[in-house]
């Protein structure tokens, strides 16, 4: 066994333990436990260090595979399988370096939590999987991972499950993943039925190497589609589930309900980042087949445009954030559409940075506000929490793709992309940018300029959070600034770390394009400017886009009311669905029921005893207990379970009659 | 030769080969050599457990008596021998009493049930070298699964009594079996791991060799030890024999199940009882104890193999009279808590061990060596921190409520 | 003894079973007739593969002992069941519960 | 004329046994009695496995049948019993028409099918299967191609017992939200 095995297992090792370790006996000690898990993820975090340098260094663009034995049948054999690769090792930086930040600043936020054990526990399985998720080299054990993330995502949303809303969004989040999470599972089954492997990489024998895509390409056509083309469609499904595009959105603004550490790291940084990187790990797959990644482009562009006009309309700071991390997903997925798994990798990495910092600073706002949500009532605390304010800002500018920092280096990238691969999506990732540009100056504005419009009692509370809170701020802040120096296109050592070499990648230095980014950042910033600025706003009602859109901010603010489409549509569906099965039932019994009576009529010849019984026993006895209604339904579905079973012998007898009489 | 090709050795087979002699004489009958078969097979059980069963009741009075300083019966016979035959008679001259709420049909029906558990479980254990009626290779699940029966019948004569008493002795029955069924056979199994047989025969024969013929028994191994223990107290329980005699405590409800019993119906429950006592004390010894497997001196064999087997079944069922003289009842929660907090992970760990103890002792000697320590250890341990978990607790203080 | 002789058997072990079913309005009993049923055709499966070939192919005698432990696992339930019944309804009678009625 | 062997007599003895044991448990009033005759008839049943050969699952299934089952058989007639003794015959006679009825007409669809069969009035094969091999298999299948379901065969039944004492353990004082559902028919 190499020595990155060892590393690997102790990267998962390390958190994965910390959560054992929460299970048995954490309540006793909550703060020795916080540093023991603590301590799990700087072991993770030091061990992805440790990949990204034997990748970078050791042996760049290398492939690092290892397999286990796990569970052997008599004639096949599924074995447990990792795989470090330039994809992984970035994401396993990005996980565990965003998790331990998100840590620290847990152990402040959540202090005065009762069950601070429970919610680090949750956190650092969470962590575990998240990076089982990201090392995994079967298929099996990724969706074992990607089940073990939607189960922490599911317990951590509802973790203040005395919130009606929280249980709510948490069996939500649940739910909506699971449809997504179907199709992957379907896309499990296809691959192994044809392939015989779920393995990523297996010295050629791989489901993304050269020898299986071939095959599964000639596969054969079922509904005008190749066979690949259903399977991949079937895991974007999954990924649609998981990254919250359109139409499985729905969930991810409503997780905003659990703690605000765990919407940074798992609603915004990592988890719904797992969809872009099971397409970006299976991207070999989706260039072999026509169409799709232009489906890819063209989802991820239209949630890009959707979310962010949404998010424009909210007032609550952490769902205008959590429209935003959708919108920005589908700028991932733009970019995996439109160029690959580099440009989509580069958005999630410095995405992860600084819409964690803008989940973390609204953290500390929340704080400070006494737990106040709704961006109307806040204002001023720019003096109040300078340091919060710096780091708020550099995210927001990062977001917003203000040049030099971040954000606006990896936009650009994909923009250039997109402008080359369709004009459409382009056109409509600009307006996005104008958008995310422009909710972030009203955020910025409404939190942190003019004079407080909360409170009295809230404004006495005002603070700048400890240390322990700000410390991960900074740390971020200096990260979303910076961290996208690495793939700048004059020297983009992070497109390059990620490519196999025979994929050289070149983007050329497009000015143009460049001042386009920038002019849309700066235009929505002007916007947001203008229409903010030195305005009181208290309520919707006097929003100065309220005045500006009328009925359509209304409508934006209720989210397109997309809920209550699914109410109308897909619970109207079930409720039909169900009605027409009772119809069917009703019928079924019916016939079961003229059947009976049939026996009945060969088994008592006599007269007087078949009018007795025909009247007595098809239609009342037995069921003596049933309230005669005026529906004659009723009557069949009398509740009674004798006269269920002997109307289902008799259909059995019947059949077995008509075989025998058929033979 | 009458021997044939059977090894004739200190009378070692000498009942195999009259049954076969015998046999030979009516080779020319089928169907009457078939029959007499049949005969020869079951009348020696039916003739010589109960015959053993009437020399425990006095030779427990006896040693109860001893134990108690007293004398105990000494009139009838010599020394008091012929005791049980005079109370044979006067059970089966007493007035049988049905009471007149109880379901006179079960009420008959369960001490017929209940003798017959323990004649067909003895069938099943190997007397003697090829001394065994019938040789089954599910012999041990066979043993476990006739003897369910017993609770069953005895729960039967609790409930058909229609009794207070009677009902509540057979439902203690019933939930003392339960908990005691499990380490009785887990304990078991740990003799089934290292012979790979579920026959009693081959068990027996797995423990034969090594120095004298004796040091191959089970019980010289750390887990054949831990497990004959277990299984020797999951027994008592089974059958109900003191300390754990609580179906029928009298102190607390008059008889349990007895109480609406009286004269032959009485007598079969007892019958039954020693006899369910034998069954455990000789399955004890087949997985344990080496079975008919005595000491050898170069060729010879000291003594007839079946003589082994009953010499040493019959130690054990001295050991439990013994017991019964010394220990007072437990109570039912202690009873329960014995059973399912010590008893069952004790047995647990000790398979572990005796599975440890078989892979390693197929690697060689140091490995052997490795197994024996291994296993002695965990068992050891486990058994230190089981007393510590369960009983540390109790120890310090007792409130007596009804006391 | 041919198999058809045992197959009969089996046939009215489990015509039994559904006479249970369909007369008897005291669950307990129903559940003892669905016992028998089961029963009826782990005999089945026993009796081919001992008219079988191949003593040795016991895919059959698999079924029979999962089945064995799907009907312990199945009892338990159903026990269990009833005796919340009863304690709700104070009955174990099938006609007292009807609460699905249309 | 069939052969008259041991075997067969054996196994109509049992087979006897099993059915009317397996009649008394569908037909008695008193639960108890229909009870232990269920299990009388099913450990017959083990009878007859091993008659067959099968000593493995006969002894299993008397195992089976005379521990576990019938103790919780036992148990909930016995705690059910107050509405079991008051009851007498809930019955009726149209009860026991439908029932005669559609299970006399299958086992007479059964018995003519069987007759009908040409397979089926074999006689035993020549091969007696060894016990010592046929627990071999088991063994090998259960390690081998069944390991799997032999796991999942275990989690499910750990679940199954663990949720019926869940079902089964008496409602706490203050759960009364089910009570007024039986007043409803």
């Amino acid at each position: 066994m190499e020595i990155w095995t060892n590393i690997l297992l102790l990267m998962l090792i390390g958190p994965f333990m910390a959560a054992i370790f929460g299970v048995f006996g954490a309540v006793r000690a909550p703060k020795k436990y916080i540093l023991v898990s603590i301590g799990g993820i700087a072991l993770s975090l030091v061990c992805s260090l440790g990949f990204l340098w034997i990748l970078g260094v050791i042996k760049p663009a290398g492939l690092l595979v290892t397999q286990f034995a796990w569970m052997d049948f008599a004639h096949s054999s599924i074995p447990m399988s990792f795989v470090v690769d330039p994809l992984s090792a970035v994401m396993c930086f990005v996980v565990s370096f965003v998790a331990l930040l998100v840590f620290i600043f847990s152990s402040g936020y959540m202090e005065h939590d009762e069950r601070k054990a429970r919610y680090f526990c949750f956190l650092s399985f969470f962590t575990g999987a998240m990076l089982g998720t990201v090392v995994s080299n079967s298929l099996l054990t990724f969706l074992i991972f990607w089940e073990m993330m939607g189960l922490a995502s599911y317990l951590l949303i509802g973790f203040w499950y005395q919130k009606p809303s929280a249980a709510a969004a948490a069996q939500k989040a649940f739910l909506t993943t699971r449809i997504g999470d179907l199709g992957l599972l379907a896309a499990v089954f296809f691959l192994y039925n044809k392939t015989g492997t779920l393995l990523f990489f297996d010295h050629g024998a791989g489901l993304l190497e050269p020898a299986q895509i071939a095959l599964l390409q000639k596969a054969g056509l079922w509904a005008g589609a190749g066979y690949l083309f259903w399977v991949c469609l079937l895991a974007f499904w999954g990924a649609v589930g998981k990254s919250g595009q359109i139409p499985l959105h729905v969930w991810l603004p409503d997780a905003m309900e659990g703690p605000t550490p765990v919407s940074a790291l798992i609603h915004a940084a990592t988890m719904v980042a797992a969809g872009v990187f099971l397409m970006c790990r299976l991207y070999p797959l989706y260039e072999s087949v026509d169409g799709l990644l232009t489906l890819i482009t063209w989802v991820g562009a239209i949630t890009a445009i959707f979310a962010g006009m949404i998010a424009i309309a909210q007032s609550d700071i952490k769902r205008i954030l959590a429209y935003s991390t959708v919108s920005q997903l589908g700028i991932m997925f733009v970019g995996l559409g439109a160029g690959g798994p580099a440009y989509a990798m580069f958005h999630l990495f410095t995405h992860a940075f600084f819409k964690s910092l803008l989940f973390l600073g609204s953290g500390s706002v929340i704080h400070a506000c006494s737990g106040e949500q709704n961006i109307y009532r806040m204002g001023g605390l720019k003096a109040k929490m300078p340091k919060t304010f710096l780091a708020y800002v550099i995210g927001a500018a990062a977001l917003a793709g203000i040049p030099l920092l971040s954000g606006f280096w990896s936009k650009d990238e994909i923009l250039y992309r997109a402008f080359e691969h369709d004009k459409l999506p382009f056109l409509l990732l600009c307006a996005t940018s104008l958008l995310t540009a422009f909710y972030m100056t009203r955020q910025v504005v409404l939190v942190f300029f003019g004079e407080f419009r909360g409170t009295k009692e809230v404004k006495h509370h005002l603070h700048e959070s400890p240390s322990l809170l700000t410390t991960p701020l900074i740390v971020l802040a200096v990260f979303a600034a910076l961290a996208g120096l690495i793939g700048t296109p004059w020297m983009n050592l992070f497109g390059h770390f990620i490519h196999a070499p025979e994929h050289e990648i070149n983007v050329p230095i497009h000015l143009l394009m460049m001042l386009t980014g920038t002019a849309l950042a700066f235009g929505g910033l002007l916007l947001g400017v203008k229409l903010y600025w030195n305005r009181s706003v208290r309520t919707m009602a006097d929003d100065p886009l309220h005045k500006l859109l009328g009925s359509f901010f209304v409508f934006l603010n209720e989210r397109c009311r997309v809920d209550e489409l699914y109410e109308a549509t897909l619970g109207r569906f079930m409720d039909v669905a169900a009605r027409l099965s009772d119809y069917f039932e009703i019928f079924l019994e019916f016939v079961n029921r003229m059947v009976g009576g049939l026996v009945y009529t060969l088994a008592w010849v006599e007269n007087k005893v078949l009018d007795e019984w025909v009247i007595n026993g098809i239609f009342s006895a037995g069921c003596e207990s049933a309230r005669i209604k005026g529906v004659l339904a009723a009557k069949f579905q009398n509740g009674s379970l004798a006269f269920y079973l002997r109307m289902m012998a008799s259909g059995a007898l019947i059949a077995g009659i008509i075989y025998w009489v058929v033979k | 030769m009458f021997f044939g090709n059977v090894k004739f050795d200190s009378g070692d087979q000498i009942f195999v080969w009259a049954y076969h002699w015998f046999l030979s004489l009516f080779a020319a009958v089928p169907w009457l050599q078939f029959a007499l078969a049949v005969l020869l097979m079951t009348v020696p059980v039916l003739l010589l457990f109960p015959t053993l069963m009437g020399l425990t009741t006095w030779a427990e009075r006896r040693v109860l008596a001893r134990i108690q300083n007293r004398m105990g019966p000494n009139r009838v016979g010599p020394f008091g021998l012929l005791q049980f035959i005079a109370d044979g008679i006067k059970m089966l001259i007493k007035e049988d009493i049905i009471p007149r709420a109880a379901d006179k049909f079960l009420h008959t029906l369960a001490p017929i049930l209940i003798v017959i558990p323990p004649f067909l479980v003895l069938t099943l254990l190997p007397v003697g070298r090829n001394m065994t009626v019938v040789v089954s290779d599910v012999g041990l699940i066979l043993f476990f699964a006739l003897s369910g029966f017993g609770t069953l019948a005895i729960f039967l004569a609790g409930w058909s009594s229609r009794n207070k008493f009677s009902v509540i002795g057979g439902m203690r029955v019933v939930a003392q079996t339960i908990s005691y069924e499990l380490p009785l056979i887990l304990a078991a199994l740990s003799a089934v791991f290292v012979a790979g047989s579920l026959s009693m025969v081959s068990i027996v024969e797995s423990q034969g060799g090594g120095f004298l013929n004796i040091l191959s028994w089970n019980v010289w191994t750390p887990w054949g030890f831990a497990g004959f223990v277990i299984f020797f107290i999951a027994g008592l329980a089974e059958i109900n024999r003191c300390p754990f005699d609580i179906p029928e405590a009298e102190s607390e409800i008059v008889a349990g199940h007895l109480t609406e019993y009286s004269g032959f119906k009485y007598a079969l429950f007892f019958v039954a009882e020693y006899l369910s006592a034998f069954a455990i004390a000789g399955l004890a010894t087949t997985l344990f104890l080496g079975g008919w497997n005595g000491p050898v001196i170069g060729e010879v064999q000291i003594l007839p193999s079946w003589f082994w087997f009953l010499i040493k079944m019959y130690a054990l069922v001295v050991v439990m009279i013994w017991i019964r003289g010394t220990l007072p009842r437990l109570r039912s929660d202690q009873l329960m808590s014995l059973a399912w907090k010590f008893l069952l992970p004790l047995t647990i760990v000790n398979l572990i061990g005796s599975a440890i103890y078989t892979l390693t002792a197929q690697a060689g000697p140091w490995m052997w060596v490795a197994g024996w320590l291994i296993s002695a250890v965990l068992i050891g341990t486990t058994y230190r921190v089981l007393v510590q978990i369960v009983y540390t607790k109790d120890a310090k203080k007792r409130e007596y409520r009804y006391a | 003894m041919t198999l058809g002789f045992i197959l009969i058997i089996s046939a009215a072990l489990f015509c039994i079973g559904l006479f249970g079913v369909l007369s008897r309005r005291n669950m307990i009993v129903i559940l003892f007739s669905i016992e028998l049923m089961f029963n009826a055709a782990h005999l089945n499966l026993i009796a081919f593969w001992r008219f079988g070939e191949n003593p040795l192919a016991i895919s059959g005698l698999m079924f029979v002992l999962f089945s064995l432990a799907i009907s312990g696992a199945e009892a338990a339930i159903g026990l269990a069941l009833i005796l919340r019944l009863y304690r709700h309804y104070k009955s174990v009678e099938t006609q007292s519960i009807t609460e699905l009625k249309g | 004329m069939p052969e008259l062997s041991v075997q067969l007599l054996i196994f109509m003895f049992l087979g006897t046994v099993v059915l009317a044991c397996a009649i008394y448990a569908v037909i008695l009033v008193d639960l108890i009695r229909a009870g232990y005759a269920l299990i009388f008839s099913l450990a017959t049943l083990g009878g007859i496995y091993i008659v067959l050969g099968n000593d493995f699952l006969g002894a299993v299934q008397i195992l089976l049948y005379t521990g576990a089952i019938a103790v919780l058989v036992l148990f909930v007639v016995m705690l059910t019993r107050k509405s079991v003794d008051g009851m007498g015959r809930a019955e009726k006679k149209q009860d026991w028409i439908w029932g005669g009825v559609l299970s006399g007409g299958l086992f007479l669809l059964l018995f003519i099918g069987i007759n009908k069969h040409k397979d089926f009035a074999s006689g035993l094969p020549p091969i007696v299967p060894q016990s010592d091999l046929t627990l071999q298999a088991f063994g090998m299948a259960f390690t081998e191609e069944y390991f799997v379901p032999l796991q999942i065969m275990g989690v499910l039944l750990t679940a199954a017992f663990i949720g019926a004492a869940l079902i089964a353990r008496p409602e706490k004082k203050g759960d009364e939200s089910g009570k007024d559902m039986g007043a409803g028919s």
